[in-house]
């Protein structure tokens, strides 16, 4: 416990000091053994590499495995679909019809550029060991230098492990230009992305993923609900803060445009998901099996929680809260989908749907800052909530796996905790210096009449609906 | 001649046809209008955001007639578009100068 | 052949006595070998369990096989695609603008609620020995208790086929709604189907599927032409009767809203299908293979059968007809994929395409109910042509595997015709029951004045589309 | 090169006295080993046949890897996705509103019908030996005789095999569509794509893949850049010019009516696309692996450098741009992807992006033809880019897999361009008379009043959009 | 100074649009509308149902000018938009009082 | 009686109607036109095809009401509507003969 604070200190202590001596902090003592290893690391949920290194050295070179690699290719493909088309519609039906087609050129095209900045260095700062081996990984894998079709990553060839973790450094940013959609350049969008995959996502995927320190505290986050759902959520936070309010926020009706849009995407988020939680355990095993059902609980459970709220509160139960109860859901199984059982799952997912409904409505009007997808609502809240939760409903009384030997659910939650605040404050710092930056190059936020006439006109010179005749 | 405009509820349209066509009207033209007036709107909820709506759905029929059917259809109107609530509707009467009939160049009632 | 008469009058006795002795009449000398064996005994579309009992007792238990796991993870994400969003989209799309949030919310909702039941009682009772074996379950997996991510079933975790069968109990209620769409009160839904999971789903599931009385019969339904389709088309029979006509039925005209949204979800039903039917083989191998081909060839088939029924008779050839000859092909083929050969697939589409398109028009109109997105016409019916042309089409001269020794043609249809009339007697006659039990308890039909209004805003509180400015 | 100008030659010649000598000229020495070859070669993308004979004969029979199956009925499911829903939205959402329908429904009975021709003439005529095997495959698999549940073509079972190309046979004639889209008619549609299917498909099909001449002249094709893009891509712009120009083409506005749904296709046959390039592996393997990494680097490279031209030279980034990129660089790499590595991958689409862009615009306006979907511009051009490409960066200095033992890249890239000269001129010439033949029997034009009122209304008697209260 | 609606055929649109802006026409307002007259409706099939479709889209464009150009711009409207079937459309032709241009506050003719 | 009938700008729709109903107007009705006039397109871009957009989305409000009201809405219209930029739209009046409210039957000046 003390030993935990230290290492939050410590952290704090190395951001301050930008990153210079972070590394001889924590770096010490761990030895990485390379991506075989990362990968059983990341299926394990961050189980301490210490632990695992004999293990992995004792073993034989793993061989490919037909089945774990045609699971692994099709998971990839259903993280792909998240984004494009899912992500895009859950996001485009939400806004007003002026602005549909920049949301979905927004998430669109930041796909295709961090799917490009991920081979390029992201994959290798991420996933390599590194002289800053506690936050960066090294740049070894360059260009994706030394992987060829016979590389492998466990029983999975590399480069499917590299493209499956490529879809989740295109997702990640997307998910972020939900809080300050329909009043964003976007060139900024695309210049935010590419310095926030550097700057906050590949630091947290090292540190909790690839070998760094949260990993060697043995923080659990079996499919990134800190990685990629925290540290979106909280730069989504920042950034609809630093941009400002849409115009004419809180005195105009902003009703979304199409909700059956938002609705396709939801539901593509969800089934694509699977290839997002069930995939993380990069195998098709009997774990991978109780990851597929935990997912659908929860999310099950979370979509009957908002939706019951809003019928006994408002009066009404509506469609676009059971879209919200699922990502809500399916945000808060991530980080705990390895390690709950089924009816720790649908509690989760109960108590997901109620804090996130509350997040969307009281926490952000008690702040009044204006999240216009609630995504620090949804993802930022509904991640702390499966982080936290996991090392709660992980205990064998709540049906779970247990914790290692000599854990104890006090141990696994501060843990928890702190691999939460770690990430909230690095994201947090490094996010209004990076929006800073993009504010001084390109601007971040367009003119008033442009942003009145709605960015698919004025930015993309197109018009989404063209019905007449 | 005259121009009568007609706002009345949208499931009204096809009963309103039928009496309009009862009396002798053979053409209309109909627009999807919004209506804002006594009529109380509803309420929308988006992520517990609250929205009163207060334009509510409303069709326009739009005749031109002959001076001497416009009573009939103006009763017609009213008695087929009735329904006793608040947000029923109004009739507006307007002098109607010409009409030209585009395919024939025929003006006047015949034009009709 | 007297034998099954005397277990078709055994199941109506047993059905008025309201299931008191049904038990006694059939469960006699079955012995059912758990969850391993019904793995086996639905993918060999339920070959009497007698024959199979001495296999699966000398079988070492099966380990698990990655390439099989691995499909039927996907098999079961594909199954919850169909429903959402592909049918909430097939039947939104079907009904007009304002009842269009309704419809996808049912089907959203009723998935989620029906994946939570079907984890805390419904498999349990469809898939475990019960006391009632002829019929029902037992309690053994109440909460899953008793699986964990080393409990296998067959080649794959037991969680996956637990979850396979879930996406199964979610799709099969959200069928129904389509019968009374437009005119339903939203907890009338939710309320029917849990009660019409517990007493009509499971309980065919059981019988069909999970060594009850029909397996033992030796009917074949090998991916869910009885259990779920007829199933569901008979209680959406009885259901839109029971509700009545849509106010206006017959003088208004109700087109379809959005013609393109319906494509969108029959494409999505078609994609998801495979992992409907392939996923029934519960095995990536050569069954599977063939079931595949079945798939795509019936479907195809009756594409063109109702199209060119059409483009004859009216003189058009419409997109909405394509659509439905594509559910009704898949609809058919489901009980028969793993039997026909893919020339017998091709005439069996050809069949139910024409079959369902007088279904959905002559015979609806004969009878005057008003199913607005004729559930009956097409899953019930394609679901008869299906399970009773699967008895004619598997015979070797049709190019299917055959019957069992000492089966003839003649028997196994007969014994199709009964499994398909005990379904339709037994859901007949419940899901009367049930919609009574709802309309005391919430009603079933919502207001005048609120239906007039349209169910997305007076139910939903929300607006479809919002295109002002 | 000497021996390869002959070929051509010999083709040109084959094609001028209606292929009855063409079998003479080149079928001489080749022996063909059937199925289990095919695949194998296949998945060598088109190596030479003498090579592989000695290691096929010698191999045991392979057996089913279920993890290889697994994996393939998914590429298979995701092929179909493509077309339906992903190509007919990306077509649809592009054409005036009054025309969305008749595209939907063009590509959706299109995929109907070929799955039937497939099944009962045209897998065998593709894949099988036969008389004319330069050219043409034989009769010994019409109606799938020969095939059930335990035949082999590689690891797969041969259904899972025949079916996944199926899928190829369905979306290839499906793409031509676009071209003459809101102008054609229906019967036109349907009795051109199968005597296409017939008389360019297959027998391309079967020169490259299946054995014929330009397998054994070493032309390497992955997964069909000439086989389905060039193809397609030349008879849509034989079609454009042959049924005429869109009435108002040029003096109306003819903006695409729902861009959103363009989008959605767009990102369903970017998802899609990988049962289409991974699967052409035909298993779950490190190459598989490779192709999946570079189909996404090669189209998101496109992406960004469409999106960026448009940017510096018309000062807007479009979304249409955007998805037309995706689909440019997916095309482009599908000859490809087996061959060049991640950063090869990303040159080639970025340079499909800019060509595309100017083959839509530039090229176009030039000539004047009215191609209203751009398939020549993006698949056909795209094609030939990615088959000329694969020529260059496979070489090892770019990444690539390097050539076979004595083939240069001048070799090669002569080969690959042979490849394409032989596609273009066959298809070229035999599409005029497959037109001109439709011409004489159904016409393929509509009326000037049926066009002018829309095909939805005139052809299909249907409306897509009816939100009239 | 006159107010003209003339009801026209949605393709026609941008013809007349031409013709006026030839007779000095500066400016106008196009409203999407849904005609019933003598033009026969279209038959829809949904699922074997069929319905009459009997309002058929048109385009109602409101054009406000002085006197002087009144008959110019009729002449130029049935011109063009005229091809001799049934459904071509009517013009009326109604009295209007007085303009006001919103941005400068001018009023009458010099407001058009 | 008159008939007003407003071109504003779609985002001015609810200072317009604030301003209405600040001077006692009690209802109107609305309608979502295009407008042509002095104001500039925009371009639009579709692989590389550009398109001049002419027609620009614009609102007509429609309200009847009382002579002795009539300047106090215009101005409440002028003053609420305004931009000062080219597009701000205009402003018709014309005679009204009569007005029914079809709920009770009512005309003249308690119909409104
Ligand atoms: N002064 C007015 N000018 C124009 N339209 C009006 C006016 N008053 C009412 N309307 C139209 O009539 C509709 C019905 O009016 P409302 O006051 O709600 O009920 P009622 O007609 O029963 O009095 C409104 O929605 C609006 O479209
Ligand atoms: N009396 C009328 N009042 C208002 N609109 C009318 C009237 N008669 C016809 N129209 C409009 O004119 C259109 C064309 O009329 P129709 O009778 O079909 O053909 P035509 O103009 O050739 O006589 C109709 O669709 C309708 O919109
Ligand atoms: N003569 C006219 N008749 C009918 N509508 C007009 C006329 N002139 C302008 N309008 C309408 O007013 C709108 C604004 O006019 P415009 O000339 O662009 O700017 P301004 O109102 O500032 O002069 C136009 O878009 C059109 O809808």
């Amino acid at each position: 416990m003390f030993k935990r604070i230290l290492y939050l200190v410590g952290i704090v202590a190395a951001l301050s000091g930008l990153m210079a001596q972070a590394n001889s902090d924590v770096q010490s003592d761990a030895f990485h053994d390379g991506l075989i290893l990362l990968a059983d690391n990341h299926a394990d949920g961050g189980a301490t590499l210490s632990e695992e290194v004999p293990v992995a050295m004792a073993e034989a070179e793993p061989a490919l495995d037909s089945g774990d690699t045609a699971w692994m290719i099709m998971a990839t493909i259903l993280v792909i679909m998240m984004s494009i088309p899912g992500l895009a519609l859950f996001y485009g039906g939400l806004v007003r019809a002026k602005n549909m087609l920049s949301v979905l050129m927004q998430v669109f095209v930041t796909v295709s550029l961090m799917s490009i900045l991920w081979a390029i260095y992201g994959y290798s700062l991420a996933a390599t060991e590194g002289p800053l081996n506690a936050i960066y990984g090294g740049f070894s894998a360059l260009f994706l230098s030394g992987i060829d079709d016979t590389t492998m990553s466990g029983t999975i060839p590399e480069y499917v492990f590299m493209t499956f973790q490529m879809t989740f450094a295109c997702i990640t940013p997307a998910l972020i230009v939900g809080a300050f959609a329909e009043r964003i350049k976007f060139s900024a969008v695309l210049l935010f992305s590419a310095l926030w995959l550097t700057f906050c996502y590949v630091p947290i995927w090292h540190m909790v993923w690839g070998g760094g320190f949260l990993s060697q505290l043995g923080a659990i986050d079996f499919a990134g609900g800190t990685v990629v759902h925290i540290n979106a959520g909280v730069a989504a936070l920042v950034g609809c803060i630093l941009v400002g309010k849409r115009m004419g926020y809180g005195s105009e009706a902003m009703p979304p445009h199409n909700l059956p849009f938002t609705m396709i995407g939801a539901s593509l988020l969800w089934v694509g998901w699977f290839g997002f939680n069930v995939g993380s355990e990069l195998a098709a095993d009997g774990t991978a099996g109780m990851v597929l059902a935990n997912t659908q609980l929860a999310t099950s459970a979370a979509v009957i929680s908002w939706v019951m709220l809003e019928w006994f509160s408002k009066g009404k139960p509506t469609m676009l809260g059971a879209a919200s109860g699922a990502i809500a859901g399916l945000v808060a199984i991530t980080p705990a989908c390895g390690s709950v059982g089924p009816m720790g799952a649908i509690i989760l997912g109960l108590i997901a749907g109620v804090v996130c409904l509350w997040a969307c409505t009281g926490l952000k009007s008690m702040f009044g800052y204006d999240d216009s997808l609630d995504v620090f609502g949804v993802h930022g809240v509904g991640g702390i909530v499966g982080a936290v939760g996991t090392g709660i409903l992980m205990a064998p009384s709540f049906g779970g796996v247990g914790y290692d030997d000599g854990i104890t659910m006090g141990g696994q939650t501060t843990t928890q905790i702190i691999a939460v605040l770690v990430t909230i404050i690095w994201t947090g710092i490094i996010s209004v210096i990076l929006y800073k930056i993009v504010d001084g190059i390109v601007g971040l936020r367009p003119s008033e009449e442009e942003e009145r006439e709605g960015l698919d006109k004025t930015t993309h010179g197109e018009n989404p609906y063209n019905t007449q005749p | 001649m005259k121009l009568i405009s007609a706002i009345i509820r949208p499931f009204k349209l096809d009963d309103v046809r039928e009496a309009l066509s009862e009396v002798g009207v053979q053409g209309l033209t109909v627009t999807e209008v919004k209506g804002f007036g006594r009529q109380k709107g509803h309420t929308e909820l988006y992520r517990g955001a609250e929205y009163v709506v207060d334009f509510l759905p409303k069709i326009k029929i739009e005749v031109a007639l002959e001076d001497t059917v416009l009573e009939k259809a103006l009763s017609a109107i009213e008695t087929s578009a009735r329904t006793g609530k608040i947000g029923d509707g109004k009739i507006f009467i307007q002098p109607l100068e010409q009409v030209l009939r585009i395919r024939t160049g025929e003006s006047g009632e015949s034009a009709l």
